[in-house]
């Protein structure tokens, strides 16, 4: 369809510090009912957003990460993650949650939501959108 | 297809520009807008990556906000032109896209 | 061209909100078309009508405001955001069982569905935020 | 001990907030005083009671009103950065012809005297901010 | 007469902590809080520059902030010390002022 | 006196892309009045804060730079620049304006408030304060 757009969520910064990862998450849940080609991605303090066991109770502030599992029920499918980030920041992919979906095309199986990318190729993923939000 | 990336942020301060640039492709823009300006100023300990990692793109700077802090156009690097809003607008049509690194 | 504008930082407090202003009058003067800016995050507390800047100061609000009236510019403000902020409009307000409203002329609260819109039906979309 | 504290940051947007609300709490439960909070540039934002934070999130302004009843600590906004920033008391509200007010129970607004006084006549001044 | 300095951002994305480690005398104390925590990962490229600039000082991080970022104690340099709330309160009464670096 | 304490503005950010550099300064003039002994410190990206010819007209905000030369008049006098900021940035005390006081223990002469100081010599200042406010 010629009013799909390609949009693209990025993802810069480090949850609960401030507020960016939480709102950015909001505007991907509303979006997600709009029918686009819907993507996110996660790159320098963004990756940690995405990292297991967060566990908020001692600071008074809400968890939000479990709602990254539920994107693939708004057919979000699509987080990337740099590789690079995650080195630069002694992270492997072991430590990020694991994000499943279920693929209509594949006969609704499960696959990872979370794909582990080089630099160069979050370079050229950014490179192929229409719209760009950054957080 | 090209896009144009802004950047408000100084490269003192914080790692915006050199993510930046780090992502940009052959034929892209980067302006520097805010206190993003500083990452055109010459002599700057910074200055040498930006001019290495900047070669593949066009650098651009928001002067009015270079004249609100006092940098003088003589201070840019070489090869980094100077653009009013009205030049921001324009690099902003005639890019395809145009991504903030906030 | 259509050029949609996300404002996403505090009057005063970051310079965002005072480039995405006169990155629109540019545009604007131009010839282009800006239908709509939208503000997020702490940009909602531009739309406050209580803002009280010193006398020699520009008053961002009132700069919004006027420019929505000459240009038709639709000025949304996230009513999440605004929320959680304490930005509410008449109706808001009422809903929300609170004694005031603080939203100026010229902004009116919605969804960020407007946002994604605002994405879809422009050519492009430019950020000004922290 | 005495213990002053600053809050430069505004609610939901920034942690700083939260961490001097957690500090006050662990400071007071060991035994220290904190006589005042000051609330400055963004900071002030934390006093307005048009908040309407989500049902599953902390409600930031009414955990600081009922701190401050509780254990009588005095929240202090400063005028100036306030003003700029749309929050105001009655008084304030009345002073500058504005048709409503916004600050929330166990606020006040005061001038940037109250924190340097608070830099004097505590024994350790401790910044929350961005 | 010693200081204890807070330093409340990641040190993959801004200069505080290492300004901060550049201007902290011996005895001091430096405090991790909220996205600071990220400063004391072992493993990152910044672990061996905090470990060698950190050594006249003692480390610290917030615990309740390690925890809601999912960073398991286990994951800190060698030599940084834990602490919650009360320990934060602990460390600004034993030092004679406190320094953020915001 | 016993209750003068030592008070120490930390300016570490540029001018106006946020407004820390001019709320910091409202800080210092109304401190001014409580008559503490006060310095203001100028590192990192604060350096920028005191440049020459700042002229913001094209960016629609105030330009609060000249308020820096009327601290003198408040007995604000020591503005103390750190040498390896400036450097890092390209920047010699020449870029600087020029910020005078009358000192009235030596017949009201001229003098500059602004001195350059080492990185070494900034940590021992700000070591010898009671308060110290960041912004």
């Amino acid at each position: 369809m010629s009013d799909v757009k390609k949009f693209l969520y990025v993802n810069r910064k480090a949850p609960y510090g401030t507020i960016y990862a939480l709102e950015s998450l909001e505007v991907v849940l509303i979006g997600a009912a709009f029918e686009q080609d819907v993507a996110l991605a996660f790159l320098d303090d963004g990756v940690f957003q995405l990292t297991k066991s967060q566990e908020t109770d001692g600071i008074g502030v809400k968890n939000f990460s479990p709602t990254f599992r539920a994107l693939g029920d708004y057919d979000v499918t699509r987080l990337y993650v740099e590789r690079e980030s995650l080195e630069e920041r002694g992270l492997t992919e072991d430590d990020l949650q694991e994000i499943m979906y279920e693929d209509e095309d594949d006969d609704w199986a499960e696959k990872p939501s979370i794909r582990v990318i080089s630099r160069a190729e979050m370079a050229d993923v950014m490179a192929e959108q229409d719209v760009i939000l950054s957080f | 297809m090209s896009t144009l990336h802004t950047v408000n942020k100084s490269p003192y301060m914080t790692q915006s520009l050199v993510s930046c640039l780090n992502h940009c492709k052959d034929g892209d823009a980067v302006l520097m807008i805010e206190d993003g300006i500083y990452g055109g100023l010459a002599g700057g300990q910074m200055a040498p990556i930006v001019e290495e990692m900047g070669k593949k793109v066009s650098l651009y700077v928001l002067m009015p906000d270079m004249a609100a802090r006092g940098v003088d156009s003589s201070r840019l690097l070489e090869g980094i032109e100077g653009v009013d809003y009205t030049g921001f607008v324009e690099l902003v049509a005639k890019h395809d896209r145009t991504q903030a690194w906030l | 061209m259509k050029i949609g504008v996300l404002v996403s930082e505090g009057p005063y407090t970051h310079q965002a909100v005072d480039s995405a202003y006169n990155f629109v009058k540019a545009a604007l003067a131009a010839g282009h078309e800006v239908p709509r800016v939208f503000f997020y995050h702490d940009g909602v507390n531009v739309s406050t009508r209580l803002s009280v800047p010193p006398q020699d100061e520009r008053n961002i609000q009132e700069n919004w405001t006027s420019l929505a009236k000459e240009h038709g510019v639709d000025l949304v403000v996230c009513i999440a955001a605004a929320q959680r902020r304490g930005i509410l409009d008449k109706n808001e307000a009422e809903r929300q069982g609170k004694d005031a409203d603080n939203i100026a002329e010229g902004f009116r609260i919605s969804g960020l569905g407007q946002l994604i819109e605002m994405g879809i039906q422009t050519d492009r979309l430019v950020t000004f935020g922290d």
